[in-house]
C-alpha cells in the first residue's frame, strides 16, 4: 500500500519536474516548486508511516516549514520587491528541452536499474526518479536564462536529493538533515542577497549581463 | 738514440730545406720551357732570396710583434714538418712526434698564423687573402683526413714510417684504392701550396690571388722568410705524397747504405714531380674562388672512394 | 671572492668516498669517484681563473648589487660541484636546477634590457624542460619505490626497450643543456646577456655538466649500450658540430660567436662519447677507452680555452664599451697582455699543435680511424666518412678563431677605440692561470690520459696505459707507438729550436734595419680602417657556400635610392623548422581552450552536466 | 577531545565576536589572535595526535588520523598567517575607500567562519557532515568574493555559488548513494555514514552502487577542487574577490575539497576491488594540467594566473593519488602541502604588488624589484618555487610523481612533460616581466606584511631540503592509508 503511494508521489514527483522545464512564467514557477515541496514532505510522511521511523516526521516537518512555506514566500518576497514578474526566457526552445528530458529520463531509469535491483528498501523503484528528477533540474538550470528561475532550478535540485535520500534510503541521519536544512535556507538569503545586488549593479537579473569575466587571450 | 740518428736527422732536414727552392725552381722552369720561354734558370730562387735578405725591411706604422714573429713561426713550422716526413729516411729520432694527422695540425699552425700576421696590418688584401686561404684550408681538411684513411687502413697505423715501411719494405703490392687516394692528394697538393687552378703564385691581381694577398706587406727578410717556407711547403708536400703512394726507395732506419740511393731517388722523384706539377699547371686554368669548393668535393669523394674500394676488396684494395 | 680561489686545491685529488648525509627517506648521497673527480677538477680549475679574474671585473665593471652577484656566483659554483658529487638522483636534480637558476640570475644581471630578459626566460624554459627530462630519466632507472640512489640503479637490469628509452630521455635532457643540435638556441641569447665571467663560467663549465651526466647515466647507470646509441650520438654530435661552426662563422657579435663555438665543441664532445658508446657496445673496450678518453679530455680543453676567450672579451667589452666585432679592431697595439693570452685560447681552439686543444682532436680522430674495424658493413663504412664532417668542423673551426682574432685584435680600429686600456692585474692573473693549463695540457697530454686511466677502466673497462707505457711520457700513442704517435713537446722545441736558430742566424748575417711606412695600397691612396674585411665579409664564403642552412634576411635597394642601405640578417633555420611552430602550435590550443571559457554561466552547467553524463555512461 | 572542540569553538567564536565588532579598530587583530590561537590549538591536536594515535571523540563525531590532522595544522597555520598578511592588505584597501566599516565587520566574520568550516570539515567522521561543511565553507566564502560590489565580482561570486552549488548538490547525491549502501551492512541511522564504520567493511559495499556515488562525489567535490572542466568558476573567484581570500581559497578550500574526493575513493576502492576510481582522477588530474597549462599563457590578470595555477597542481595532485601506491599518495600529501604554502605566499606577495601599482593587469606591473625588493623577490621565489624548481617543496612532490609515473603509468609522462613545460613557460615569462626590468609601482601607505611570505617559502625551501622526521612518518602513514 504505502509502496504504491510512494510510487504515485515519485510519479508526481517526476511530473512536476517536467512541468517546471516547460514553465514559462515566474509565478507558477514558484506555485510548481511549492507543489514539489508538498508532495516531498507528504512522501516523508508516507515513508515515516510504513517504517515507523520517528525522525522521519520531524523531517517531513522541516521539509514542510521550508519548502512548502519558507522558500516559496521569500520567493514570492523577493520578485515582488524585486518587481520582477516577467516571463522565463529560455536559451533553448521548450520542446527540444522536453525531448531532452526524456532522454534524461530514460538515462537515469537506466542507470538506477541495478542499485534498484539491490536496495533493500520498500521503495527501491524510486531511485531512478529521484534521479531524474534531479538531472531535470540541472537541465533547468541550464536553460534559463533568468537569475530567478535558475536558483528555483537549483532549489528543485535540492528537492530531488531530498526525496532520493528519503524514498531510497528512509532518510538521513538528523545531524545531517539538519545540516542540509539550515544550509539550504542560509542558500535562499544568500541568493536573495545577491539579486538586489545584480539588479543594484545590472538594473536587470538577466544573467546575459553576468557574462563579462572570460578568457580574455 | 745515438749520434747517428741525430746526424741523419739532420743531415734529412738540412737537405730538405736547401734543396727546397731548387724544387720550385725546377717547376717555373719546367713551366717556362712548355710556355715555350727560356725560363730564369733553375738557381733563380736562390738569388731571390738572397736579394731579399739583403734588403731593408720595410714595415707599415701599425704593424705588431704578431706580425714579425710570424715568418719565423711559418718557417720554423716547415722546417719541422721537412724534418718528420721520412723524405730520406724512415725512423729518425723527430719521426714519431707526428703522424700524419700532426702534420696536417703543423701546417695549420703555420696557415693560421700567417692568416693572422695578413690581417695584422689592416689592409683590405690580407684579409680577403686570409679568409680565403682559410677558406680553402678548411675544405681541404676533411678530404685530406680521407686520403690519408686508405694508407692507414693499410697499414693501420698513421705514422708515415710505419705506412713507409709497410708499403715500400714489404712485397710488392698493387692497391687500387691508393691510385684513388693519389688522385686526390694531388688535386689537394694544388690546393693546398697555392697552384694553380686553386690560386696562381705569379699572379698580383687583387681579386684573385689568395697566398700572394697574404704577404703583400712583407719584405726583405721576413718576405724571404714566407718564400722560404712557401717552397719548403711544397717541398713537404711532395715528399708526403711520396711517402704515401711512392715510397720505394726511402732509407730504412739506420741503413747508411741505402742513403746514397735514397738521395738519388728522392731526387729522381721530385723532379718528376715537379715536371708533372708544371704539366698540371699548364693544362688547367685558374677557377673562380666559389668553384673551388667544386674541386675540393671531386677531391674528396676520391678519397672516400679510395677508402671504400679498400674496406670492399679487403686485404687486396 | 677570493674564497673560490681556494676552491681547486680543496678538491683537486682524486678519491672515492661516500658521504650519506642523515637525513630519512631522502638521504642526500654524496660520491667522489674518478668521473666526479675529473669533473671536478675540471670546474676547479676553471673557475680558479674565472674567480680570479671576476675578482678585478666586478669590482671596476660597476655592477649594481656586488654582494647579490657573489652569492649568485658562490651558488652556481657549489650547484656544480653538488651535480658532480651526487650520487642520488634527488640530490641531483636538486643541485641540477639550482645550477640553472643561479645562472640564470646571473645571466639577467642586467636585467634592464628587453633582450637579455628575453635571453634569460628562454634559458631558463629550456634548461626547465630538460630538467623535466632528466627527471623522467632517472625514473625510468629506479629501482622501485624510494630507491632513487645511483647505486641502487647501477645494480638494476632495464630490457634494451627501457634502456633505450632512458638513454634518449637522457640525451634530450641534458642536450637541452648542452645545446645539441635543435635544443641549442637558448644558447647564443643566453652566453652574451651574462657577465663575461658568467658567460666563461656557463660556456667552460656547466655545460660540461650536461656530458658529465650523459656519461654517467650512459655508461654507468645503464652499463649496457645498444649500437645505435653510438649512432645517434655520433650523427647528432657531427650535425651539432657542423651547424655551430657555420654559425659562428657568419656571426657579427664577439661574444655571440664564441656561443656558437661552444655549440661546436659540445657537438665534438658528443660525437666523441657517441663513438665510445658504438665502441664498447660492440665489446671493443680499448678503443673505446680511446674515444672517451679523448671526450674527456676535450671537455677539459674546451673548459679552459673557452672560459680564457670569454674572459677576453670581457675585458675588451670593458675597455672599448664595444662587442660588436664591426667597431674593434687593432686592439693588440691597446691591450697586449689580453691580447697575447688570448692568442694562446684562439690556437688552443682552433685545434694547433702543440696547444692542448689538438691534443684532444687528435686523439678523437685516431679513434675514427679505427672504426672500420666495427662489425657492421654499414658503419664500418659510413663511420669514417663521418670523421670528415669532424674534420670539416674542426678546420672551420680555425677559419672562425683567425676571424675573431683578427677581426677583434689586429688591423685598424673600426671606431674610435683610443681610450681602450689593458686589463688590471687580477685579471691578468685570471687570464694567465688559464692560459697556462691551455699550454701545460697541450704539451703534457700523457699525464693527463693516465689521469683518466681510472675513468676508462671504471666506465668501459678499458685502459690505454698499456701502450702509453711502452712509449715514454713525451709520446702520445693511439693504441699502440707503431700505430700513431704525437709529442707536442718535441713539436714545441722544434718549433722553438729552428725559429731561435734562423732567428740568431738572420741576426747574425744580416743587418736588421727596419724602416716603417705606410702599407701598400696599390697605387689607390687613402686607405683607411672601413675598408677592412668587416665580420660580415670575413665570414662571407662561409655564408655563400653553405646558404642553405642559413635562413637570410637581405635588404637591398633599389638602383634610384640616393641613400641606399644594405643590410642582411642571418637567422637559425630551427627557430622556424621547430620553434615557432611548437609556440603557434600551443597558441592555436590554448586559443582552442579558450573557448572553454566563455564566461557564460549555462555553457559551464553544460560542462558539469556532460561530465556527469559521460562518467555515468562510462562506468557502465 | 578539548582541543577538538578548542579548534572548532575558537573561530566559531571568532565568528560570532566579530560579527558583532568586526567593524572596529582592532578587529584586524583580533582576527589575528584567533587564527593565532587556532591555531595552538591544532598544534596541540598534532602533538597528541602523534603521541597517541588517532583519536575519535564525541561519540564517534570526530575522527583524527594521520591524514586529516596534517591537513588541520596546515589549515590552522595558513589561516593564521592569511589573518596577519589581511591586517595589512585590507587596512589598505579602506585606505584606499574599496571598503566600508560594515564590508570589513561581514569579511572578519565570515573569515572566521569559513576557518570553521574547513576545520569542520576536516575533522568530522561523518561523510554526511563532511558534506554540510563543504557546502558552508562556499555560503561563507562566496560573499567574501563578491566583498567589492563591483560588477566583476559580482558576477565571479555568481559563477562561483551557482557552479559550485549544482557541484556540491552532485556530491550530496553521491553521498546519499554511499548511504543507501552503508546502510545495507551497517544498519539505519546515524553510524551509517561515518567514516571510520564505512572504512572497516567498505570490501562489504555494494560496488555498483559505490561506482555511481563515486562519479556523483567525484564530480561534486571535483568542482571544487577545480578539475577541468569543472573548473570555470575558480579563475574569476580567484581574480576578484579580495586577495586574503584568494590566498585561502587556492591554499586552503582546494585542498579541503580534496581531502573530501580522496576519503572518498578510500571506500571506493575497498568496495570495487579495481582501479576505477583512480582512473577516473587521473583521467581529470590529466586533463587539468593541460588545459591549465594552456590557459596559462593566455592570461592578462596576474591573480587569474596564479589560478589556472591552482587549477594545474590541483590536477597534478589528483594524478598521484589517483595513481596510488605509497610514494604517490606520499607525494600528492607533500603537493598538497607545499602548494598551499607557496601559492597563498604568492598570492600575499601578488596582493600587494597589485596595491603598489594599482592593477592586476600584469602587462602594467613591471619592474618589482626595483620599489620594493622584498616584494619582487618575494613574488619571484614564490613563482619559481611554485614552478617546481628545487630546492622547494613542491619539486620535491614533482619529483615523486614522474619518477613514479614513469614506472606505473608511462603513457602519461609525455603529457606531463608537455604540460609542465608549457606552464613554465607561461608563467615564468610573465612572473620575469613583472618582477625585472624598468618599474611601475608606488610606495604603499603601510609597511606590506611579507613576514608571512617569507615564513611560507622557508617552509617551502624545508620541505624541499629535509623533511623533518615526524612529518615524514606522518605522511607515511597517511600514504599507507590512502593506499
Amino acid at each position: 500500500m504505502s509502496n504504491q503511494l510512494i510510487n504515485l508521489m515519485a510519479a508526481l514527483l517526476l511530473l512536476i519536474a517536467f512541468a517546471m522545464l516547460s514553465q514559462r512564467r515566474i509565478l507558477r514557477l514558484i506555485y510548481l516548486f511549492a507543489a514539489q515541496g508538498f508532495v516531498l514532505s507528504m512522501n516523508t510522511v508516507i515513508v515515516a508511516l510504513a517504517t515507523k521511523q520517528p525522525h522521519l516526521y520531524a523531517s517531513a516537518l522541516i521539509t514542510f516549514g521550508l519548502k512548502v512555506i519558507a522558500l516559496p514566500w521569500l520567493l514570492h518576497r523577493l520578485i515582488d520587491r524585486l518587481n520582477v514578474r516577467w516571463d522565463v526566457e529560455t536559451l533553448i526552445n521548450i520542446p527540444t528541452t522536453m525531448l531532452v528530458g526524456i532522454l534524461l529520463v530514460i538515462l537515469s531509469f537506466n542507470l538506477a536499474l541495478p542499485i534498484s535491483q539491490l536496495a533493500g528498501t520498500i521503495t527501491r523503484g524510486t531511485l531512478g526518479i529521484a534521479m531524474a528528477s534531479v538531472l531535470l533540474s540541472l537541465l533547468m538550470m541550464i536553460t534559463r536564462r533568468k537569475a530567478v528561475p535558475q536558483v528555483i532550478g537549483f532549489l528543485s535540485l535540492e528537492n530531488g536529493l531530498f526525496f532520493a535520500a528519503t524514498s531510497a534510503t528512509y532518510g538521513m541521519p538528523m545531524v545531517v538533515e539538519l545540516g542540509i536544512a539550515l544550509d539550504v535556507l542560509v542558500g535562499t538569503f544568500i541568493f536573495g542577497i545577491f539579486f538586489f545586488q545584480i539588479r543594484e549593479t545590472f538594473d536587470s537579473l538577466d544573467i546575459h549581463h553576468l557574462e563579462k569575466l572570460k578568457d580574455r587571450g | 738514440m745515438s749520434l747517428g740518428f741525430v746526424a741523419s736527422q739532420l743531415f734529412q732536414t738540412l737537405l730538405s730545406v736547401f734543396l727546397a727552392p731548387l724544387m720550385l725552381g725546377w717547376v717555373n722552369q719546367c713551366r717556362a720551357w712548355l710556355q715555350n720561354r727560356s725560363g730564369p734558370g733553375l738557381l733563380q730562387p736562390y738569388s731571390v732570396l738572397r736579394k731579399l735578405f739583403l734588403k731593408d725591411a720595410v714595415l707599415a706604422h701599425n704593424a705588431s710583434w704578431l706580425f714579425r714573429l710570424t715568418p719565423y713561426v711559418v718557417f720554423g713550422c716547415m722546417v719541422l714538418a721537412v724534418s718528420i716526413v721520412p723524405v730520406l729516411a724512415t725512423d729518425l729520432p723527430f719521426s714519431p712526434a707526428a703522424d700524419v694527422i700532426a702534420l696536417v695540425g703543423l701546417f695549420a699552425l703555420a696557415r693560421v698564423f700567417m692568416a693572422l700576421a695578413a690581417m695584422d696590418v689592416g689592409t683590405a688584401f690580407g684579409s680577403l687573402g686570409a679568409r680565403r686561404e682559410m677558406l680553402v684550408a678548411s675544405l681541404a681538411e676533411p678530404a685530406l683526413l680521407m686520403v690519408f684513411f686508405t694508407p692507414a687502413l693499410i697499414s693501420q697505423s698513421t705514422a708515415l714510417t710505419t705506412i713507409v715501411e709497410t708499403l715500400a719494405h714489404k712485397q710488392l703490392t698493387l692497391y687500387p684504392s691508393l691510385a684513388f687516394a693519389a688522385a686526390a692528394f694531388v688535386m689537394l697538393l694544388l690546393a693546398e701550396n697555392a697552384r694553380v687552378p686553386v690560386d696562381n703564385p705569379a699572379t698580383h691581381l687583387e681579386l684573385t690571388m689568395i697566398h700572394e694577398a697574404m704577404i703583400l706587406e712583407y719584405s726583405a727578410r721576413h718576405l724571404a722568410l714566407m718564400e722560404w717556407a712557401q717552397a719548403l711547403k711544397l717541398m713537404t708536400y711532395t715528399a708526403i705524397g711520396i711517402a704515401l703512394f711512392v715510397p720505394w726507395g726511402i732509407a730504412e732506419a739506420g741503413y747508411w747504405a741505402g742513403l746514397p740511393l735514397a738521395i738519388v731517388a728522392l731526387l729522381a722523384k721530385l723532379l718528376a714531380a715537379g715536371a708533372a706539377l708544371a704539366v698540371l699547371e699548364m693544362v688547367s686554368a685558374k677557377m673562380r674562388i666559389f668553384r673551388v669548393p667544386e674541386f675540393l668535393g671531386m677531391a674528396f669523394l676520391f678519397a672516400v672512394l679510395g677508402m671504400l674500394t679498400r674496406i670492399l676488396l679487403g686485404s687486396a684494395g | 671572492m677570493l674564497a673560490v680561489a681556494a676552491y681547486p686545491a680543496l678538491l683537486g685529488e682524486p678519491q672515492t668516498l661516500v658521504l650519506p648525509l642523515g637525513l630519512p627517506d631522502l638521504p642526500f648521497h654524496l660520491r667522489l669517484d674518478p668521473l666526479s673527480a675529473f669533473f671536478l677538477l675540471l670546474l676547479g680549475g676553471a673557475s680558479a681563473g674565472v674567480s680570479l679574474y671576476s675578482t678585478g671585473y666586478f669590482a671596476t665593471a660597476g655592477v649594481a648589487d656586488l654582494r647579490l652577484i657573489c652569492l649568485q656566483y658562490h651558488a652556481f659554483l657549489a650547484s656544480m660541484a653538488v651535480v658532480l658529487l651526487a650520487d642520488d638522483a634527488y640530490l641531483f636534480m636538486v643541485a641540477w636546477e639550482t645550477m640553472a637558476l643561479a645562472s640564470y640570475f646571473l645571466v639577467t644581471t642586467d636585467h634592464g634590457v628587453a633582450e637579455i630578459r628575453r635571453a634569460g626566460f628562454l634559458y631558463l624554459v629550456v634548461a626547465h624542460v630538460g630538467a623535466i627530462a632528466i627527471l623522467l630519466t632517472f625514473g625510468t632507472l629506479q629501482l622501485g619505490q624510494w630507491n632513487y640512489t645511483f647505486d641502487a640503479m647501477r645494480g638494476n637490469t632495464l630490457s634494451p626497450l627501457w634502456a633505450s628509452v632512458a638513454f634518449l630521455l637522457a640525451l634530450f635532457g641534458f642536450g637541452c643543456k648542452a645545446g645539441f643540435l635543435p635544443l641549442h638556441v637558448w644558447l647564443p641569447e643566453a652566453h652574451p646577456a651574462a657577465p663575461s665571467p658568467v658567460s666563461g663560467l656557463m660556456s667552460g663549465v656547466m655545460l660540461k655538466t650536461a656530458v658529465y651526466g650523459l656519461l654517467r647515466v650512459t655508461f654507468d647507470l645503464l652499463h649496457q649500450q645498444v649500437w645505435w646509441w653510438g649512432v645517434a650520438a655520433l650523427a647528432l654530435g657531427l650535425m651539432t658540430a657542423l651547424f655551430g661552426v657555420m654559425f659562428a662563422a657568419v656571426q657579427t657579435d664577439m661574444k655571440r660567436l664564441l656561443a656558437y663555438s661552444s655549440i661546436e665543441n659540445l657537438g665534438i664532445i658528443l660525437a666523441g662519447a657517441g663513438l665510445a658508446i658504438l665502441f664498447h657496445a660492440y665489446g671493443m673496450n680499448v678503443l673505446s677507452a680511446l674515444a672517451l678518453a679523448a671526450t674527456l679530455y676535450h671537455c677539459l680543453n674546451h673548459a679552459l680555452f673557452k672560459s680564457l676567450l670569454f674572459l677576453a672579451t670581457g675585458s675588451v667589452m670593458h675597455a672599448t664599451r664595444h662587442r660588436s666585432l664591426g667597431k674593434l679592431g687593432g686592439l693588440i697595439r691597446h691591450m697586449p697582455w689580453v691580447a697575447a693570452l688570448a692568442l694562446v685560447g684562439t690556437l688552443a681552439i682552433a685545434g694547433l699543435p702543440p696547444l692542448n686543444g689538438f691534443a684532444s682532436e687528435w686523439m678523437l680522430f685516431q679513434a675514427f680511424l679505427l672504426t672500420p674495424g666495427l662489425p657492421n658493413s654499414y658503419l664500418n663504412m659510413l663511420v669514417p666518412v663521418a670523421a670528415a664532417a669532424l674534420a670539416l668542423a674542426v678546420a672551420l673551426a680555425g677559419y672562425v678563431m683567425v676571424k675573431f682574432y683578427g677581426v677583434v685584435f689586429l688591423g685598424l680600429p673600426r671606431e674610435e677605440l683610443s681610450e681602450a686600456h689593458d686589463a688590471g692585474g687580477w685579471q691578468r692573473i685570471g687570464l694567465l692561470w688559464l692560459a697556462l693549463w691551455c699550454v701545460a695540457l697541450g704539451l703534457l697530454p700523457v699525464f693527463v690520459v693516465d689521469a683518466m686511466d681510472p675513468i676508462t677502466r671504471g666506465l668501459v673497462s678499458g685502459s690505454l696505459t698499456e701502450s702509453m707505457q711502452e712509449s715514454s711520457w713525451l709520446f702520445l700513442t693511439a693504441i699502440a707507438p707503431a700505430r700513431a704517435s704525437y709529442a707536442p713537446m718535441l713539436f714545441l722545441l722544434g718549433i722553438l729550436l729552428t725559429v731561435l736558430v734562423t732567428f740568431l742566424l738572420v741576426r747574425r748575417f744580416y743587418h736588421g734595419r727596419v724602416r716603417r711606412s705606410a702599407p701598400w695600397d696599390c697605387g689607390f691612396p687613402g686607405l683607411n680602417a672601413r675598408m677592412q674585411d668587416s665580420a660580415e665579409g670575413f665570414g662571407q664564403p662561409i655564408k655563400q657556400i653553405f646558404e642553405p642552412f642559413f635562413k637570410i634576411e637581405r635588404q637591398q635597394p633599389s638602383p634610384f635610392d640616393a641613400r641606399p642601405v644594405y643590410s642582411s640578417s642571418i637567422e637559425d633555420r630551427v627557430w622556424y623548422w621547430l620553434y615557432l611552430p611548437i609556440v603557434k602550435a600551443v597558441e592555436r590550443l590554448s586559443s582552442l581552450a579558450g573557448v572553454l571559457q566563455q564566461g557564460r554561466i549555462h555553457l559551464y552547467l553544460i560542462y558539469s552536466f556532460a561530465t556527469l553524463l559521460v562518467l555515468l555512461l562510462l562506468i557502465q | 577531545m578539548i582541543e577538538i572542540l578548542l579548534v572548532l569553538g575558537l573561530p566559531l567564536a571568532g565568528s560570532v565576536l566579530l560579527a558583532a565588532w568586526g567593524s572596529r579598530a582592532w578587529a584586524a587583530e583580533a582576527n589575528s589572535s584567533i587564527s593565532f590561537l587556532t591555531l595552538l590549538a591544532a598544534l596541540a591536536l598534532t602533538a597528541r595526535v602523534i603521541s597517541l594515535g588517532p583519536l575519535l571523540a564525541l561519540h564517534d563525531l570526530f575522527f583524527v588520523d594521520p591524514f586529516n590532522v596534517f591537513l588541520v595544522a596546515l589549515t590552522a597555520f595558513v589561516g593564521f598567517t592569511t589573518s596577519v598578511f589581511s591586517r595589512v592588505y585590507m587596512r589598505v584597501e579602506q585606505d584606499r575607500g574599496r571598503l566600508s566599516a560594515a564590508r570589513l565587520r561581514l569579511y572578519h566574520s565570515m573569515y572566521q567562519m569559513f576557518m570553521f568550516t574547513m576545520l569542520l570539515a576536516l575533522l568530522t567522521n561523518n561523510v554526511g557532515i563532511l558534506w554540510v561543511a563543504m557546502e558552508a565553507a562556499t555560503l561563507a566564502t562566496v560573499l567574501l568574493v563578491s566583498l567589492y560590489r563591483s560588477a566583476a565580482s559580482i558576477e565571479a561570486a555568481w559563477k562561483y555559488f551557482i557552479l559550485c552549488g549544482v557541484g556540491i548538490a552532485q556530491a550530496l547525491f553521491g553521498t546519499i548513494l554511499l548511504y543507501l549502501a552503508a546502510e545495507k551492512v551497517l544498519g539505519a541511522g546515524g553510524t551509517a555514514l561515518l567514516w571510520t564504520h564505512l572504512q572497516a567493511v567498505r570490501d562489504q559495499l555494494e560496488p555498483t552502487v559505490l561506482s555511481i556515488a563515486f562519479v556523483f562525489l567525484l564530480v561534486g567535490y571535483g568542482t571544487k577542487v577545480g578539475l577541468v572542466p569543472l573548473h570555470n568558476w575558480l579563475p574569476d573567484a580567484h581574480a576578484e574577490g579580495p586577495t586574503p581570500i584568494s590566498a585561502v581559497l587556492s591554499g586552503l578550500l582546494l585542498n579541503v575539497a580534496l581531502y573530501a574526493v580522496v576519503r572518498n575513493k578510500m571506500l571506493v576502492d575497498g568496495a570495487l576491488g579495481t582501479h576505477l576510481a583512480g582512473n577516473l582522477m587521473m583521467g581529470f588530474g590529466l586533463l587539468s594540467v593541460t588545459v591549465a597549462a594552456l590557459f596559462l599563457s593566455r592570461q592578462q590578470d596576474v591573480k587569474r594566473l596564479f589560478a589556472y595555477s591552482s587549477i594545474e597542481h590541483m590536477g597534478i595532485i589528483t594524478f598521484a593519488f589517483g595513481m596510488g601506491g605509497a610514494v604517490a599518495s606520499f607525494a600528492g600529501l607533500l603537493h598538497m602541502t607545499a602548494h598551499s604554502l607557496t601559492k597563498s605566499a604568492i598570492f600575499f606577495a601578488v596582493g600587494h604588488a597589485a596595491q603598489k601599482t594599482g592593477t592586476q593587469v600584469i602587462d602594467r606591473i613591471r619592474g618589482l624589484i626595483h620599489t620594493s625588493p622584498a616584494v619582487g623577490w618575494g613574488l619571484m621565489i614564490g613563482g619559481i618555487a611554485i614552478l617546481g624548481v628545487p630546492p622547494f617543496g613542491v619539486f620535491a612532490s614533482e619529483f615523486l610523481i614522474l619518477t613514479t609515473a614513469m614506472r606505473s603509468q608511462p603513457w602519461a609522462t609525455p603529457i606531463l612533460l608537455a604540460g609542465l613545460g608549457v606552464a613554465f613557460a607561461a608563467i615564468f615569462g610573465k612572473l620575469q616581466a613583472m618582477v625585472l626590468g624598468e618599474t611601475t609601482a608606488q610606495r604603499l601607505p603601510h609597511p606590506p606584511a611579507l613576514f608571512p611570505v617569507f615564513v611560507h617559502l622557508g617552509l617551502v625551501l624545508l620541505l624541499g631540503l629535509y623533511i623533518p622526521p615526524y612529518l615524514a612518518q606522518w605522511y607515511k602513514a597517511a600514504a599507507r592509508m590512502i593506499g
